[in-house]
């Protein structure tokens, strides 16, 4: 008779590829960092503290609904804080602190912890923050008045804003490599259209988002604005110039890659991810608001749960000899 | 008696209180709360529809044959909500306007024929009134509720006049359309949460 | 036939009945917690709607105004609908009752159903012609059915995810349906 | 332990171990003093057993419990029993097992010596059951079943497992004799044999009907070889026999053979033990042997808190105890150290599709697993695909949120099943 | 039978009493709403534009149809002259139709002010059409020669930042009331003209 060991017991399968959602979402938060940084260079200390606080707040109103709700405390998956990353670099740097602390609760408590937390929002959560924030209180979010005391070496106009209010002559006073290397005005995190594009194809060479559903919106995106712009040059700005303003890039590679709303079959995703490029352009040249990123990542976040339905015949479907 | 009054009538105003407690009657209670004037306006108005009506299907129960009884609550109904509109158009216009196309489909709203055909046709006058007005009572306390958040957090505002200071920035949301639906959604986590207690 | 498309495209999107009007909520919540459901009720609330928009448009134009007696409109559209919904039901289920078997239990929903009402007003209102108000009967309609299935397939995943207690069924269906309005501020202005 | 590889874009394919060449012979476990049975019947204590404490059973002796027990298992060696208890395994089935203390003499039971001169499968089935290998010798007699095909698998159907090979190498030449005595048995002419794409070079198949098997990972499955190679429909919720296939383990058909030749069932069975280190070694041992004997014979070190992993790591199960004993179908027995287990998590899906991409059989896992969580089983079969699902767990291994998908599907059919039972028996009772 | 009869005789005498409440109802406010319907929807607009004038302008009106649409023109007289009218047009806004009144003086040809009405545009940013001074003091001293249109499409309005399409609506509005102004004008004179006292 020997001392019997404890094992342990568990269900098959008992390997596990390695994969997790905290490394996922510290990959995402590492990829956002270059256009973060980059933002944080141009507009100052005051962004750094815009980026702080939406981090800090976010994961302090995941904790704290965890905690009214008798839920274990999540915030060390660090999903919070890609939340709160991302609603960061689509503020100005120059919103108030308040503003800041709101819109988090808008991300994490109404866009996602009320649904369930992780995994149940069925709209992006920073979109949600995004779209309540700037519905609310618009003037911080007209990047022209929002960044006037700064003083920059180059236009100082934010370009969407610009081609809404004076028509695509003012097209001429931005160059494409200028746009994206940084040098427009803009939110924090979406004026470095270089530095977005790095951390998306560091995203999607690990895997943790879907080329389709990027270069799908991308093209989405081309598209439509060159139709515009082949119909109408004089009122209609060029594709180029549609992909490196706004939130485009960061729609591209950060919104709508979001996975818990976005398809997990290909030919969804690049249905979803066509519509978005697609309504993009639509709301900017014929919609209300300059930028249509944000309203357009909704939509096509509405629709993922019936497009996502389109996927590959299941194993024995179609047979005749049904079971039951 | 009094008794059975007293409880006809409160139970509107918690136990069962509309549209919270019956998920019913949902569009005006989304459509005029943008503040709580208009809120209050059309509580009124539905109230008034609901006491008359029932008054009246209350008194003509044993009259009125099972098989038109539908269609005789609903000229019922029809009748006093065209004297309501025409009365607010005559005195109370801006308000009228305001809540627009909502007065007219208090003739549709579940409540008034479900008060109908569940309460006033089984129920004495006396019980059908208290019914009626509880009911309508606690309708128009949800609708002024709902329109003083709203009100207040989305245009700083209850009544008119500011509630938070010169400083505060209205957070428009709330008086749009899908802050009518996140507000009301909130609202009845709330009355969750309490009704557990 | 632009014009009509400018009014099909407003109705179905930029002024969504559900969305923007804040009409046929009840079924709205009702009817979409499966997508079975929710198709049965939008293609309900189209067949009805049609009907009633042109039936009460006639009405309206033909007997209510020559004989000045607008008063009593509130009154003859809920007879009308109610009448037409009653009819309805009996014709189909007696000609085609598998039809029926679809839209059967959803027809005597539609009778209190804001939605209809409202869209026969609202043609009065605006003072549509007669083409003008079959388009714009259909067209809510659509944008009826199409907001409730969509909000059909998110509900499909919400009402099986861990939506903590207070918060379950009505009350998140409700802040689902107001992300849904949001979203469809993305067509403002479009029209 | 598994690392993710940098590049996520695209999954690499997991590749199954080839039996390594010119394996060495196995290693004999001796015939143990105590042994372990196990009987796939509920013990019920309000009925009298046939078989009590303190009875002597010889070797090839059948076990019943009960006089109209359907179920048998035979003595490995003749013995006495000194106990019987109930045996608990996957989702609370329950089963027997018997405690037999080894005898010094060794009565041999005949019975079936008389009817090993004329192979029929009526008594193939009533004295063979729970050879090595398992052959599905009650589905084969069972005159329902219409089985046309039957495939001798001589691939392993999960990562790191080789005792198939291993046996189809080893006894190839004896692989035309089991198929013929197959033939005989059951009637049955299209016999074909699976085996690895690398081994069907082998002069000695010649002549047979071979399947080859390429060797990524669920390309071996059961279910994948009769679609990919045998044109068969797959039918959700059914299984192979019901069908129209027969999987016969390489091994399973060369006991058949020998215990034809030798006019008695036999009970060696082969065994590839990996250690915590990925050593195999291969073991021969009787039929009830605990799996303790086997370790300390080979020199398998065990510890607090590891695995012991009956099967391969993708669709084996976890041994709780060393006495749990060897049975006809265990072909592998992988150690995993304890600080190699993965973590499952309580996180709902995040819906990052790594699943359904990666799903042989094309079940939408993602939204199925949400059902399942919320024991929505009835939906999840109707809707969702739940019975198209060939259990290979791959879902469970890429999955972000180290959701037990695998656990959760097999509980969902489990349960299904057992309510299609309860109702079947329900209406009997009426 | 009995059933049946009693079915039609309910309905009808219901339908008789709905009536005859209704119309005496609508005939006790026809009035009233009249009045109301001028006092709140068009008055405040008028008096704003026309602060300054002698008569009551809401009193001195006339109608003039045009095409098949009832135009109702609103004079202002200084000193007991008529020289100017008011009448309301309307634009397509963000959400639904914007309501204008605009003034001119007939004997300039000028704008006098203009003045929206009615308008479900978004508080706080449309809304500003109708109190902001600065956007619609913009139309006041226009000719009718000048192009209303904002500067995006080529006019001489500057729109206010944040609702292009709310000033674009107005723009139109006013646009609509030139081009009405200018084919009615011989007509409106001499309506105007018997209005002198
Ligand atoms: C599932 C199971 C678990 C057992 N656990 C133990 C145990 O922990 N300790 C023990 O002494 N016997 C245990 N036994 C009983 C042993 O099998 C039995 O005593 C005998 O076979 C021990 O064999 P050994 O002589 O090889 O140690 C267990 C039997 C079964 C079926
Ligand atoms: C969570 C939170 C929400 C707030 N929401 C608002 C708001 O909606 N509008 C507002 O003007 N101020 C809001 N405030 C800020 C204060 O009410 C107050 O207005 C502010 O401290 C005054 O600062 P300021 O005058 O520098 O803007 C909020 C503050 C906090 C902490
Ligand atoms: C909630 C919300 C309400 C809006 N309401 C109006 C409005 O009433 N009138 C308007 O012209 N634009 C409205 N807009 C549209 C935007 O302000 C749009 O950007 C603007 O019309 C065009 O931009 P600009 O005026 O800054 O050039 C609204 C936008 C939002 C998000
Ligand atoms: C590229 C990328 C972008 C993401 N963006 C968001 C986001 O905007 N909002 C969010 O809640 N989660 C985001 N996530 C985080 C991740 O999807 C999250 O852990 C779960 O999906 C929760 O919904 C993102 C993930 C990736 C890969
Ligand atoms: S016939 Fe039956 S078993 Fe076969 S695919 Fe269709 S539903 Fe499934
Ligand atoms: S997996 Fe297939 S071959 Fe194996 S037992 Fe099940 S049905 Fe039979
Ligand atoms: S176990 Fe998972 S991956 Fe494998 S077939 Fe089943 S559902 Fe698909
Ligand atoms: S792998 Fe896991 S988390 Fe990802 S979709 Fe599948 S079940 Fe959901
Ligand atoms: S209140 Fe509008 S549908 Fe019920």
């Amino acid at each position: 008779m020997f001392k019997q060991n404890k094992f342990t017991v568990s269900h098959a399968p008992f390997w596990h590829d390695g994969d997790s959602i905290n490394t996922m979402n510290l990959n995402i938060m590492a990829a956002a960092l270059p256009a973060t940084l980059f933002g944080v260079m141009q507009f100052g200390m005051a962004a750094l503290g815009v980026i702080c606080l939406s981090i800090a707040s976010a994961m302090a109103w995941e904790a704290l609904f965890n905690f009214i709700s008798k839920r274990p405390i999540t915030i060390h998956d660090y999903n919070a804080a890609v939340i709160g990353i991302i609603f960061g670099m689509m503020l100005p740097a120059t919103i108030p602190w308040w503003a800041v602390i709101t819109g988090t609760f808008v991300c994490i408590v109404v866009g996602q912890q009320i649904f369930g937390g992780i995994g149940a929002n069925p709209f992006n959560p920073a979109i949600i923050g995004i779209a309540i924030l700037s519905l609310s209180w618009k003037i911080f979010f007209d990047f022209d008045a929002a960044l006037v005391n700064y003083q920059f070496d180059f236009t100082a106009l934010s370009p969407l804003d610009a081609l809404k209010h004076q028509g695509p002559e003012v097209v001429g006073l931005f160059t494409l490599t200028s746009l994206l290397m940084g040098n427009q005005i803009g939110a924090i995190g979406s004026v470095f259209g270089a530095g977005i594009i790095l951390g998306g194809i560091y995203l999607i060479i690990r895997g943790y988002i879907r080329w389709e559903v990027s270069v799908a919106y991308i093209a989405g995106i081309i598209f439509t604005a060159l139709i515009f712009n082949m119909v109408d040059p004089v009122k209609y700005a060029s594709p180029m110039f549609h992909l490196l303003t706004g939130y485009t890039l960061l729609g591209a590679f950060f919104l709508a890659t979001e996975s818990s709303t976005s398809p997990v079959n290909i030919i969804p995703m690049i249905i979803y991810g066509i519509m978005g490029g697609v309504m993009t352009i639509l709301i900017r040249n014929i919609g209300a608001y300059p930028d249509g990123t944000v309203y357009a990542i909704l939509l096509i976040n509405l629709i993922n749960p019936l497009i996502d339905k389109i996927r590959p015949k299941t194993f024995g479907k179609g047979c005749n000899q049904c079971v039951k | 008696m009094a008794q059975s009054m007293v409880k006809e009538f409160t139970k509107g105003l918690w136990a069962e209180i509309p549209p919270f407690r019956l998920v019913l009657g949902l569009c005006p209670v989304l459509a005029v709360t943008k503040s709580v004037e208009n809120g209050i306006g059309m509580g009124i108005a539905t109230t008034f529809v609901l006491v008359c009506s029932n008054l009246l299907v209350s008194l003509l129960r044993s009259v009125i044959p099972a098989k038109v009884r539908i269609a005789a609550y609903i000229i019922i109904i029809a009748t006093f909500v065209t004297v309501v509109e025409l009365v607010m158009q005559a005195y109370t216009y801006p308000l009228f306007l305001k809540l627009g196309i909502f007065i007219p489909l208090i003739v549709v709203n579940c409540i008034v024929l479900g008060r109908a055909e569940a309460f006033a046709s089984k129920n004495s006058p006396v019980l059908s009134i208290a019914d009626g007005l509880g009911m309508g009572i606690g309708f128009t306390l949800s609708l002024g509720a709902l329109g003083a958040v709203r009100e207040s957090l989305g245009n700083g505002t209850i009544l008119g006049s500011p509630v938070f200071g010169p400083e505060f920035q209205p957070f428009t949301f709330m008086v749009e359309a899908p802050g009518a639906f996140v507000c009301l959604g909130l609202m009845l986590c709330l009355m969750n949460l309490i009704g557990k207690k | 036939m632009g014009d009509y498309f400018v009014l099909a495209i407003s109705c179905i999107f930029v002024n969504n009945i559900l969305l923007a009007q804040f009409l046929g909520n009840c079924p709205f919540l009702g009817t979409s917690k499966k997508m079975e459901t929710a198709t049965g009720m939008a293609m309900a609330v189209v067949f009805v709607l049609v009907l009633a928009g042109i039936i009460t448009w006639i009405t309206d134009t033909y007997l209510l105004k020559p004989l000045d007696i607008e008063f009593l409109r509130t009154l003859s559209f809920i007879l009308i609908i109610a009448s037409l919904v009653q009819f309805v039901e009996m014709f189909l289920k007696k000609s085609i009752p598998a039809l029926y078997a679809g839209l059967g239990i959803f027809l005597p929903l539609i009778t209190t159903n804001c939605a209809v009402m409202g869209v026969c007003l609202i043609n009065i209102n605006e003072e549509y012609t007669f083409m003008q108000s079959l388009v714009s009967s259909f067209t809510y309609a659509v944008g009826f059915g199409l907001a409730l299935i969509l909000f059909a397939g998110v509900r499909e995943r919400t009402i099986i995810a861990r939506v903590p207690k207070p918060l379950q069924d009505t009350s998140i269906g409700l802040v689902t349906a107001g992300m849904i309005a949001l979203s469809f501020f993305a067509f403002k202005g479009m029209v | 332990m598994i690392k993710r590889s940098f590049i996520g874009l695209t999954k690499p394919k997991l590749m199954c171990d080839l039996v390594e060449p010119g394996p060495k012979e196995p290693e004999s476990i001796p015939i143990p003093p105590r042994m372990i049975l196990l009987l796939n019947e509920t013990l019920d204590s309000t009925r009298e057993s046939l078989i009590k404490k303190g009875d002597m059973v010889k070797k090839g002796e059948r076990i019943f419990l009960y006089k109209d027990s359907q179920e048998y298992v035979t003595s490995p060696v003749s013995g006495t029993i000194t106990s019987i208890a109930p045996f608990t395994g996957d989702f609370g089935a329950v089963a027997t097992y018997f405690i037999l203390e080894t005898n010094t003499t060794q009565d041999i039971d005949s019975n079936f010596t008389e009817f090993a001169g004329t192979p029929d499968i009526v008594t193939a089935d009533r004295y063979l059951r729970g050879i090595p290998g398992n052959p599905p010798l009650k589905q084969l007699a069972d005159s329902a079943n219409k089985i046309n095909k039957i495939v001798i698998t001589g691939v392993d159907d999960d990562l790191m497992c080789t005792t198939r090979q291993y046996l189809l190498t080893r006894f190839r030449d004896d692989i035309s004799k089991a198929t013929a005595l197959l033939r005989q048995l059951t009637g049955i002419s299209d016999i074909s044999i699976a085996m690895p794409e690398s081994m069907a070079k082998l002069s000695a198949f010649n002549g047979m009907n071979m399947v080859k098997v390429a060797s990524d990972y669920v390309s071996s499955l059961p279910q994948m070889i009769m679609v990919n190679h045998l044109g068969v429909n797959f039918v959700p919720g059914k299984t192979c026999e019901e069908m129209g296939v027969c999987f016969i383990s390489v091994e399973a058909a060369l006991s058949l053979v020998k215990a034809y030749a030798e006019k008695l069932p036999v009970y060696e069975k082969i065994i590839t033990v990996i250690d915590k280190k990925g050593k195999k070694t291969r073991v021969s041992a009787i039929i009830g042997t605990p799996i303790h004997r086997i370790f300390t014979h080979i020199g398998v070190e065990t510890g607090e808190k590891d695995r012991i992993i009956i099967g391969g790591p993708l669709r084996g199960t976890a041994a709780y105890t060393l006495y749990h004993p060897v049975q006809p179908d265990m072909d592998n027995i992988i150690i995993q150290d304890a600080n190699d287990i993965p973590l499952i998590s309580d996180y709902p899906c995040i819906n990052c599709g790594n699943c359904v991409r990666i799903c042989p059989a094309n079940v939408p896992v993602n939204i199925l697993v949400r059902y399942l969580e919320a024991n929505l089983y009835q939906d999840a079969a109707d809707s969702y695909d739940l019975f198209s699902c060939i259990e290979c767990g791959l879902c469970s291994y890429v999955c972000t949120a180290k959701i037990p998908i695998f656990q959760y599907i097999r509980l969902g059919k489990h349960e299904l099943t057992k309510i299609d039972s309860d109702i079947e028996t329900e209406a009997e009772n009426v | 039978m009995r059933e049946m009869i009693n079915m039609v005789i309910v309905l009808t005498v219901l339908s008789a009493f709905s009536g005859g409440l209704l119309a005496a109802v609508k005939t006790g406010t026809k009035e009233q709403i009249e009045q109301q319907v001028l006092k709140f929807q068009k008055a405040p607009a008028i008096k704003q534009i026309l602060s300054d004038v002698s008569n009551d302008p809401l009193q001195d009106r006339f109608k003039i149809m045009d095409n098949d649409q009832e135009l109702t023109f609103f004079v202002g007289k200084h000193d007991g002259k008529p020289d100017s009218v008011i009448f309301e047009t309307s634009g397509k806004g963000f959400s639904g139709d914007i309501g204008l009144m605009v003034g001119i003086n007939i004997d300039s040809d000028e704008i006098i002010g203009v003045c929206v009405t009615t308008h479900s545009e978004t508080p706080g940013l449309g809304s500003r059409a109708k109190d902001d001074p600065k956007f619609v003091s913009q139309f006041a001293g226009m000719k009718m020669d000048k192009n209303l249109d904002i500067k995006k499409n080529g006019g001489e309005i500057d729109i206010m930042s944040g609702a292009t399409i709310t000033s674009a609506g107005v723009s139109l509005a006013a646009k609509k009331a030139q081009e009405i102004y200018t084919r009615l004008k011989p007509e409106i004179e001499k309506q105007t003209a018997q209005m002198a006292n």
